[in-house]
């Protein structure tokens, strides 16, 4: 009973910063200090959710496909890449820059140019979402390797393990916090990337949807696909987070 | 023939020497205690023996070939734990299995048979962080048994133990070592330990670290507990406080 | 010291004293072009100055000017009457008024790879165009091709994020693309690329809408009427003078913005010369005929959800008489 | 004399990843196999950068300005973030999703209502260099001190030492490495985010300057700022290394 | 009047008892070994002791004033010598010095001028993973004597030293303890070290743990290193070992 009520009590505390910045901004709203234009009242926005639901849920489809395809490309690269980076010297010191590089490059800046190389089916969305992932997830991973006890590794290496052995026992494990830390980040990058991709033009898509309603200056749904992909990408940082606890069973022991 | 041979092995860290021309010798089936100051650089010469630390000039020999700077041929249990914190006791203690390629499962197993041998039962499947010092460092010696190669580095592995687990641990190692024919050389600070256990004490004392005298025990084994009150023990003991004192 | 599409910032050298004259500013509808000239032009001989203003001149972002002006963080921007019909037929409007229009008659229409037939709007059926996913857009393109002759079911249409028409239609990424021509046009023919073109406005009268407009805040509009006014008509000026010397007016685009294509910059004002006023006397003057006619087709067309009331939207009253 | 051939060797191989791909590229424009359009050859954007020094030179100032300023805002409000949800169990409860909303919500898509609330100048773009950079240094940070070491924690309470001494000798130090693996990420995003934000428009910087080029279909031109907006990005994250050795000088002594 | 009392103290993990109705004194001045079975618990007493974990049930006093679950009252040297990484070794033992707000110049020289008594001298300026196993194990000492309460906790802190080292440091604690009139509880293992350094000896024996026994050593400080041969050390030591032999 009491701890139900402490449940209650946490999961309140939770909502309590979005639902308070929601109060004050519907507030707002409503008493005329904000003109729609500027910013639509949160109601503005739910009365769009719902009367755009179907239209909403046909446009997701598409960017869900592309956020998926693109992270599962993105985080297999990024973790390839950090694993060659951290197993090979050679291919760290060669591209190392290179992966560096790729991150100063606004993605932005070079979409257009890989639709004029790919078209405009899924490949330079997916691909422009890969390039916004894969970053976070090599570095991080990469800093993880690195950080590994070079006690218990020259322990292992005693042990006459393999290269390939003390990644598997030290390595890999030691830096699955920080791969679980990355992926989460690479999850959020994933929807944010595929709605910027569709700027890029297409048929479907949350983006393409949004430039469509925002030039006949609908801001409550503009909002509205604003709201969604929060929620997506809120829903999958939380199963990036399940996972997680799944995956690293000794963090939650103690 | 040696069964293991260091020669002239020198170490220096930040150029200062820490050991210095160290030669010693480990025959088939003995077992060779080294005694010396906190910091005088025992662990620095099992570093080196193992191959996880370069020696600056000198060699190591296992059954007369060289395997300077090579790792993977003796079981090394360092003086800390090491043990892995996302891995439960049974997985970590089975970790030389896996190396060495066994299937999982049946490494686990192995390991498992071992649990009660150690004093461990119940804990196969808790982590590290749940066990108290003593049971972490029997994990570690258990992992550094299951490796199993015919010599053995033991770097202060009893030292978190009372004297009861201490002496039925004594016995069992003694005993398997025997069945096992292993070779072992082993680090302490326990000279009764020493004493009990050893065939020859090596004592390593200085700056720069050398081996300045080598003790034969002659007392055959197993040594009882009464061999700890017998004049002849106690003749050991002072002498090897005695040279220990020595400020060279 | 040079004057120069970041203006603002150095204009301090200019010597236009800082809190001087009335601070303006204007939002453009895209990069510096020669829609945009007089406005360079009056900059750069001090009309604006004379008439007591310290204009800024802006490049907007990416989704254009209006809701900038309609919120009150610029005083004018630059819009055309069909993208911001949508914001004139809402319950709320936004609060922007269009005060001028910059050229007389709508220049947009269909540029193609020359001899593929699509010299006219019928032309299109079978072939890709390039489309701005925009309802108005695509129902013209309907009206025209369907009023040709053509089938529009049978256009091919493509997203469209071209920003190089004339490197799109060389490499076959379209068959065709609507263009400015006096930007767009202009551009591939100095490049040497054939091309068809065909006028919106020669296949339907009701076409001829304004495009590009100047559209000013309407609390600025009522607040401050002599300031709205004192900058159209040194604007004004300047696009006569652009109209009396397009070499001239060339050049001090040019200085303004020298990431500009010199040559383009130079026919273009040629061919802009005639139609910054076309048939006018007065610069900037908006027909209320044509106006009204273009949102009454878009309402009829089911195009906007609201209709736009008669003379809604736009204004003369700020214009030099 | 080894020694620097083999310093140059290593410099050679760090260089060789990059090398290989713009030789191969100035291979294929030469060719004429890639036009112009698509994609200028390494030698035209050399000749673009060389001619166009003093533009871009020029440009840099405010977009240097608007992302040293962003990111000094963004770091600390991140580590503040960090810190405040570290401290405050209820203040981590209430934030965190907000925080992660954030993330979620595509900057480019509010950029366009910040100017609009903001105005030009400045702010609006200097506020979207924050949410750009301040999430990953918070989720970072607060990573690095959820995973101190809870014994050793437990031996400095044992000595009476107060959360922020807890803190200060702990927490802190361990979540260095953490905290310049961020700054490093936040660096290079300072940069791309500055020019993305002023794409929403404005008289100067790097942004501005791009798609003035863009649409003037200066490409060599376009490819030229990309080209220098790495260079500096590359630039800022060897200052963050360079720091991050001063900072943590027990990494680099074994 | 106790110095520091425990009463009734039981702590469980995972549902399962690990000591029960722990009561226990130490008087002003006193020093009282704990001895046990690796995995008895005593390490689960240090911590509730400490206040950096709450017991199930029980008390803990110090100047009959309750602090259980409060930290900071003793000084308290833990089994793992956790020393941070990113701090030199002078940084590292100064640490409670600053903790109780001393400015930090003047904590590293005060800190400094213990270097020598710990047999420390020249590691000031090192990194942990620099320094041997017996040496952070004396750091993590000064550092403990550094924070200087008047009760102090140690676990099993010479435990990783060779006899030399061993007992110029017993020495020097049992006269520094003398003039500061500290208190002590400590754990260790050799059972020789304990009769040579108690007031009083509790066993704690059993699953769940129980102080079975108290054993008073009467024998007068500073006892000799003659006492060890006397026939008198020897009873205490059957008797301890006997205690700890006997399953309950
Ligand atoms: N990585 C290192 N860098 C610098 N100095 C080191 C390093 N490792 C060991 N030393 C130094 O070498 C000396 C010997 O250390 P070593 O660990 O071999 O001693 P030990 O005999 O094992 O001592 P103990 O009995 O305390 O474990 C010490 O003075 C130590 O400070
Ligand atoms: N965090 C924990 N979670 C679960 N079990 C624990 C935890 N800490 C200790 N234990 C268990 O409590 C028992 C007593 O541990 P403790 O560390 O107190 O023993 P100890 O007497 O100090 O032994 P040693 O002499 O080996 O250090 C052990 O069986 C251990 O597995
Ligand atoms: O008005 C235009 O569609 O460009
Ligand atoms: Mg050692
Ligand atoms: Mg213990």
């Amino acid at each position: 009973m009491k701890r139900k009520l402490q449940s209650i009590t946490s999961k309140l505390t939770s909502a309590s910063g979005i639902l308070g910045i929601v109060i004050v901004w519907q507030f707002c709203c409503s008493m005329g200090w904000i003109p729609k234009f500027m910013l639509p009242s949160p109601a503005d926005i739910i009365k769009a959710l719902v009367t755009d639901f179907p239209a909403l849920m046909q446009h997701s489809g598409i960017t869900l496909l592309e956020a998926f395809l693109g992270l599962s490309l993105g985080v297999t690269v990024g973790v390839a890449a950090a694993v060659l980076m951290d197993r090979f010297p050679s291919v760290y010191k060669a591209f190392y820059p290179l992966l560096i590089l790729t991150q100063t490059i606004p993605t932005v800046a070079i979409a257009p140019v890989l639709v004029i190389w790919m078209g405009y089916g899924i490949a330079p969305k997916v691909t422009a979402i890969v390039i916004v992932t894969f970053f976070p997830m090599a570095i991080g991973l990469l800093d993880g390797f690195r950080s590994a006890d070079q006690d218990a590794v020259r322990l292992l290496s005693s042990m006459g393990a393999k290269r390939k052995q003390i990644f598997r026992y030290i390595k890999f494990p030691g830096a699955m916090g920080q791969f679980f830390a990355s992926l989460k980040i690479c999850a959020s990058y994933s929807i944010v990337g595929a709605v910027i991709a569709e700027w890029l033009g297409g048929n479907s898509g949350l983006g393409v949807y949004m430039t469509r309603v925002r030039k006949s200056y609908a801001y409550d749904k503009m909002f509205a696909i604003i709201v969604l992909i929060s929620v997506i990408s809120l829903l999958l940082m939380k199963g990036v987070e399940l996972l997680r606890r799944r995956c690293m069973p000794w963090e939650t022991r103690e | 023939m040696a069964k293991l041979r260091t020669e002239h092995v020198t170490k220096s860290f930040d150029g200062r020497k820490i050991i210095e021309d160290i030669s010693l010798e480990l025959h088939q089936g003995e077992l060779v205690s080294l005694l010396g100051l906190s910091g005088g650089g025992k662990t620095t010469l099992f570093n080196v023996i193992a191959g996880v630390s370069a020696p600056d000039s000198g060699r190591v020999l296992l059954d007369e070939q060289e395997i300077t700077g090579q790792t993977g041929h003796v079981s090394y249990m360092l003086q800390k734990d090491l043990l892995l914190p996302y891995r439960t006791i049974e997985d970590n203690v089975a970790i030389p299995l896996l190396i060495r390629g066994m299937k999982k499962q049946e490494a686990r197993e192995r390991a498992r048979e071992q649990f009660g041998a150690f004093g461990l039962e119940g804990t196969e499947r808790k982590y590290p962080s749940q066990l108290s010092g003593g049971m972490r460092q029997r994990a570690a010696l258990l992992r550094t048994y299951l490796f199993s190669s015919d010599v053995a580095l033991l770097d202060e592995p009893f030292s978190a133990l009372d004297t009861i687990t201490k002496s039925a641990i004594h016995r069992w190692y003694l005993d398997m070592m025997g069945k096992l024919k292993m070779s072992t050389l082993f680090i302490t600070h326990d000279i009764d330990e020493a004493i009990l256990l050893s065939d020859r004490i090596c004592l390593l004392t200085g700056a720069p670290g050398k081996i300045t005298e080598e003790i034969v025990i002659s007392e055959k084994r197993p040594r009882t507990r009464d061999f700890n009150l017998t004049e002849e023990f106690l003749d050991y003991k002072r002498r090897i406080i005695e040279a220990l004192g020595q400020r060279p | 010291n040079t004057p120069d599409g970041d203006g603002g910032k150095n204009d301090g050298g200019k010597g236009t004293a800082a809190g001087d004259g009335e601070k303006i500013t204007v939002v453009l509808d895209w990069t510096p072009n020669t829609n945009h000239t007089g406005m360079y032009v009056a900059l750069e001989k001090g009309y604006y100055k004379e008439a007591g203003l310290e204009v800024e001149i802006m490049q907007p972002p990416e989704d254009g000017a209006s809701a900038l002006v309609a919120a009150g963080k610029a005083e004018f921007g630059i819009n055309a009457q069909d993208t911001i019909a949508p914001a004139f037929a809402m319950e709320q409007p936004l609060p922007v008024t269009a005060v001028a229009a910059l050229i007389q008659h709508n220049t947009s229409g269909i540029i193609s790879r020359k001899g593929e037939g699509i010299d006219h709007p019928g032309g299109l059926a079978g072939k890709t165009y390039a489309t701005w996913d925009n309802p108005v857009e695509q129902a013209m393109i309907e009206n025209v091709v369907n009023g040709d002759g053509g089938d529009y079911g049978k256009v091919n249409l493509i997203p469209n994020n071209i920003t190089d028409e004339a490197a799109a239609l060389e490499m076959n990424q379209t068959d065709a693309i609507w263009v400015f021509y006096g930007w767009g046009g202009i551009s591939a023919k100095l490049r040497g690329v054939e091309t068809d073109f065909f006028n919106f406005v020669d296949y339907n009268k009701t076409f001829d809408y304004y495009t590009p407009v100047l559209i000013a805040n309407n609390d600025f509009l009522a607040e401050r009427p002599e300031a709205a006014k004192a900058f159209l008509a040194a604007t004004a000026r300047g696009y006569e003078d652009a109209v009396k010397d397009p070499e001239e007016a060339a050049k001090i685009l040019c200085t303004a913005d020298p990431s500009l294509d010199k040559e383009l910059v130079s026919e273009s004002q040629k061919w802009l010369a005639d139609q910054y006023m076309a048939d006018t006397e007065q610069w900037g003057y908006i027909d209320p005929a044509r106006w009204n006619g273009f949102y009454q087709w878009l309402w009829e067309n089911q195009l906007i959800s609201v209709e736009i009331p008669e003379n809604f939207g736009f204004s003369n009253d700020y214009l030099a008489k």
